[in-house]
């Protein structure tokens, strides 16, 4: 029979090893969270500069594709943690990954967006986060859970309306701001059927709705402003841009 | 312990515990009713104004419907205990009142009364010490309508509606001259009428910026100013 | 807003508001007779058991003298509305049910039923859509006497009464164990319930203090653990 | 929103929900029975030793009816969710490690391990990623054994069983040290150990007492202390 | 305890609460009338200029009804105790202050000082013990005033007053930059203060709104522009 | 703004500014003094009674040297002013009230009444509107008198002396009841008086341990149960 | 604690609570600075462009008068602890920050860099470790200018002056895009950025509104832009 | 001249500079606190293990050396971390350095309490935190602040009051507990000096009253307990360990 000591030696042995691995992924997770982070000004930085003549992409095409060449060090980031994280380790962790994973969601989102104009689908986040050879189910990473998906994509919102003001000031803002409006309100709508079961996403929510004014006040801003003239907004546009530069 | 006081006492516990639980699931059907409708509505910030009327068809039998829930909860509420049970549903009878009122005034203009909402929302006097509309929750939904109005009056102006913010800004202004006159307490229904300020003073910027660039056709301006 | 209406919303809320007033007046009377009962058997803890009947003499009348404000409040309810008012009096209601029982285990060492306290507390069933005793609220007083209990075994082993510790542990497990076959809710009335298992400890203790020193009377003491 | 996401999304979440339901009457009944047999050990406070074996006879058919429901839950509970779920049952699952664990106390006085707790929960290796036994739970379990030990020590220096204090004592002690071994957070588990430092000291102190008293039979302890 | 000690206690505490109800009485009164009086001057916001005589005619009668109230509370106070009640009544106060100023601005788009409102609202200087006009209390009621006014700005452009924007323009200016001058504490007033830009800046850019379509009198343009 | 009225408002607002600065060091002091007390008098817990008197000989000259604190304050406080700065010592002086009640207590075990603690802080009654003693603060320097109490009560018995729990039991006990008569608001003070039940119920099982083991001589232990 | 350990720390802390005093007044001077040339600055607003200049010869000295505060300043402060203390005058610093970026752009409308800053103030490089000028602080300078010239671009086309917003929109957008270069944290730099767009978009509508009325005189547009 | 470009691209790259090492710093004090913990638990498994025949040292003693060891990596962390918290830097950092800090000193006070049953001192504590060769203050890894010495202390009360809990079950148990109260009680008295000018100590110095009335409580009940008994408690103790140990 073991003695007491020895026992509790091998429980030692399991605590320790759960808290090691509980600190590893809380480590990685500030790090994935950076990596997004910096993406996410980077997708502001390019989309938001002037197109410049002759260059074939438009700068929101650049940025999306220099953003997801940027996230692919998350997805191998994911891949070395895989022991941490694999079979039914990533639910007793979920709580340490979720945060980094949601900040990734978003800078992958902002990205599709800006090339796409679409939400990308939860099978296409999946699809970032397979193993090496790139294959189906059996080589994911983990499984991306509903929360995860669309509590990430839910701050994605925020970064819209960010990049809709910003635009306002730039020729074609305004269409840039419609239709990035029509795409929030979107989200806000297909979001609200969510929430019951999503927790936290309701706050999230919240923070949707206000983006979603901000940009609806911006856009009124704008719709008032060109009313006075009896042109057509782009002609007006136009008439200005001519004047400012000479 | 006596073992039949016990029991007595175990029976009315389980009940009460059995009770909620069939509440609960009527609360699950109002709730998802309100998000439909909430969701409809919320498209009236994107249409124009022609298509409203569809829109409102699209609502009102869906408000139609919740009658039956709402006469489902008042036969499973015992006698005299509507005071005990209604937090459970508050949120969603809020959510109602808003709908009907904003149904209401998308249709005519008009403010719909308390008796109105009560009628409209199917709730019977009978009812009254099983289910009822109590002011506070009437009045909360009013406060939602102001909030909701002040969004709207912004998004019409955005589609090419100037006499939208018009129309708001008188009705909005009766309603909110009608809350000062009553005699608040300190309470959440007083902090939110305190909001309705802020959605006032927008409302008023955004009739400014239309008369100020004479967006509006003259009649719709007096009309409004002389309020 | 429709003058009529409007008046009909100001009425009704200002009605509301004077009932809340009027019962105050209630229960800031009722509050008063809780703390002068509390008063008069907080000295149990330090009188010989000989004097404890007449302890209890000059709480009695004071407990029947609730009866009448229960009945003014009972009157000021509107029907229908206990549920509503009942937080205004609940804190000063259990303590009355606390002093109920507390006093009718001091005269005869059982415990009072649901029915039982009703009555003392000159609660009509005829009033029961405005004025009623809970099963919860009457459980929380059985919670309150059973800490007071505990106390009570402390301090009758330093008046030299070793056997009232042996007494009110056979009545607190009794309770105790009724308590764990209710089914309860996660609310505050469970965790009281949790804290319950700390006052059958001490009790516990002070039986094996006094027994392990052979101060109780053998009889007493067996006639405990058989339970 | 892509349609075809959407739906895939509802109907995920959907099974998931009704999952939740699924399991939650499974925990229903494992918590029914989990307060029956914390019911029945009570008992162990106040019955003489002779009358252990019976009571235990009484709650090893309960223990075992547990089984079912935990193979149940190891159907419901997809792949690789174990910790998804667990939450849900972990109170009731730790209770049932206190319940087999004091069993075996009450039985042989010998210390249940891990693999033994297992084993009598019917709880099998291959649904380990689907329910399982956690480290973390059977010390829960462990440290309630505990709790409810230094009260069992009281109580039969009460009943006049003047040995079990002595081979508790040894036994908690064993455990006690144990726990020293581990490396603990700032977490509940680290707390509770806190709080099993001072029923180590009571059941020291009644040691104290009955060993100065000279109660206790030499030869008791000395096969007690052996273990 | 003393019992005359005792006795002394109790009395004190018990006179206090009693003048706690009776000031609460005069402040519900206090509280009226500011309701009343901003309803009647929240129309100023809606009516041609014409009108507004009339409208401060029938504000004036009873911002002169609050001297009686001042009084009664003044009385009420006991010697040396104005800083320990002034927190109940300091919100109706700070209104009356703002009533008082927004009179005198429509009346002749002066400010009214420290010692005129004082004396309008009827304070007298041999209270200064028991009831007074603290400086703190009178800057609130100024920074209420410049609120209102950015809104009357908006509202006066809506209903063609032109000028109105230029003249409030030069007023705020005036404030504004007597309270950069104040040595402000980092408090609620300095907050409020610093909310003073955004009420400035929106006035200004009424004004240029008015000065760029060239809507107002060339005069009235550079007799602001000149400050 | 009138130059003159904008000097005016600036000197008022600037004079306070430097009044609380310099009431701010006072209370610095004070604070000063408050600490150095009580670290003396935490000394009582750890030496015999024999030293007692030693120690409170030193803390009777810093309770004296408060009083030219108290006249400094009292001469910078304006007339009538005393509520408008009193928060600001207000910890401060509690704790005086606790030091000169605890002296009073360790000397000969009497309560030191209001007006007795006025004058041994050196409180004048001709400053009333300037300093004074509210009897708030000086139930708060009660309740914190018994707080310590309790902790004394166990750390007497640790040193050996068994008679000072009784002498203990007896003084809390007396306050305890004063309290109870006591007409308290729901604030503070109300909540902390709650609180002293934890205390009565801890001294109250001290003087059970050595009661029960007959520890303290016969005649103290009578003496306090006749209480 | 060790006698000489607890003399050292004392010693410490005083003298770190006396160094703490000591930037305090110099703060205190600093403030009062920033407060002088904020209230000329101001100025700026109702002022034809033609007394700009004399405006700001005005405010130069005082803002070389910085530069001995700041050299006393990082005299006083440790070596190596500047960002122990920089807290203390961090707002005072950023207004500087914007006065002196103010006073360039209104010199000859270019934007003052860090280096530039520095010298401005009167920081020396080889104070780095005790007093700086950091990044961050010159960017929220950088912000409040912004904030400011968005006011500036209403009021100087209220003033007749259709040349100035051209000038800031150029001036404004450059620094726009400066900011777009930088990662930020969720801090308050990030939120005063999220802030800068609705600047910019203000300045935006103004030269909008100025283009489109033909105001502005074609060459003097073409001279800014080529900024 | 500079573009507005090229001046903020240096400005981005000094505030990334930043941002990673504030990471670096945060991950760092998180292994600090790890370690510390841990030494911590060592601590109190060694001192608490019964004294065994023949061994030359108390256990406290040598838990105090296994704990010190165990420290050393710690001082070790600190060396390595020395680029990111030199000089001006460690003001900077102050906020993520502390955490661990004074973890670190909570283990290092805890070891030298049971091997010398006195405070450390500051300077003690300054002396681990020594570059390399160990030299004086030139060497200084960084200079230990007052709020971080004494905050760190502080937590030492809380593991006091475990520490003379459990002791009691053990022969000779009073007398260690009434020394760790006498300590506790020193501890406390001298901190309130300090609690004007430390931040946060006035919170911590309600924990250590707590802890201490904790060790009061439990002794009391010794005392009481032994009072019954008219013999010396160590012969009371020694009765009882003769009857319970066959
Ligand atoms: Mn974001
Ligand atoms: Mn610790």
């Amino acid at each position: 029979m073991l003695s007491t000591a020895s026992i509790f030696d091998a429980f030692r042995a399991e605590i320790d090893d759960h808290n090691d691995r509980r600190e590893r992924l809380i480590k990685a997770s500030r790090d994935i969270t950076n990596i997004s982070k910096k993406t996410i000004f980077l997708l502001h930085r390019i989309a938001l500069s002037p197109p410049r003549d002759g260059d074939a992409e438009s700068p929101e095409v650049s940025a999306s594709k220099k953003g997801r060449a940027n996230l692919v060090q998350v997805r191998d980031m994911y891949a070395k943690l895989k022991d941490d994280i694999a079979g039914d380790r990533f639910w007793r962790y979920e709580g340490q990954v979720s945060p980094g994973l949601q900040e990734y969601i978003e800078a992958l989102s902002f990205a599709h967006f800006l090339e796409h104009g679409t939400l990308i689908t939860s099978e296409d986040v999946q699809r970032t986060l397979l193993g090496d050879d790139g294959q189906p189910a059996s080589r994911l990473i983990f499984p991306l859970t509903v929360s995860d998906y669309l509590l990430g994509i839910s701050d994605l919102t925020g970064e819209l309306m960010r990049y809709a003001i910003s635009s306002l000031s730039q020729r074609g803002g305004r269409t840039k701001a419609m239709s990035t409006l029509a795409f929030v309100r979107m989200c806000k709508g297909d979001f609200d059927g969510f929430t019951p079961q999503i927790r936290n996403l309701s706050k999230k929510q919240s923070v949707t709705t206000q983006s979603m004014k901000k940009i609806e006040d911006a856009v009124y801003a704008i719709v008032v402003r060109t009313s006075e003239y009896d042109l057509p907004p782009d002609l007006l546009d136009d008439l200005v841009a001519q004047i400012t530069s000479g | 312990m006596d073992p039949a006081d016990l029991e007595l006492l175990n029976e009315r516990l389980e009940s009460e515990s059995q009770l909620r639980e069939k509440i609960k699931e009527q609360v699950l059907e109002l709730d998802k009713k309100s998000r439909v409708m909430l969701g409809h509505l919320n498209k009236v910030h994107s249409i124009p104004s022609s298509e409203v009327p569809n829109l409102l068809a699209s609502v009102r039998p869906v408000l139609e419907s919740t009658h039956s829930i709402h006469q489902t909860v008042s036969q499973l509420v015992p006698a005299h205990q509507f005071w005990r049970w209604k937090d459970m549903w508050t949120n969603g009878l809020r959510s109602f009142v808003f709908v009907a009122a904003f149904v209401q005034f998308l249709t005519d203009g008009t403010l719909l009364s308390l008796a109105d909402t009560t009628a409209q929302l199917g709730i019977k006097d009978e009812w009254k010490d099983r289910f009822a509309l109590p002011v506070e929750d009437y009045l909360h939904g009013l406060i939602t309508l102001v909030n909701e109005l002040s969004r709207l009056a912004v998004n019409s102006v955005t589609l090419g509606n100037f006499e939208e913010p018009l129309k708001i800004s008188a009705f909005v202004k009766d309603i909110f001259s009608g809350f000062t006159m009553l005699n608040l307490k300190n309470d959440l229904l007083r902090r939110r009428f305190d909001s309705l300020k802020y959605d006032v003073k927008k409302i008023e910027e955004i009739v400014y910026d239309v008369s100020l660039r004479k967006l509006a056709p003259k009649k719709a301006v007096s009309v409004n100013t002389s309020l």
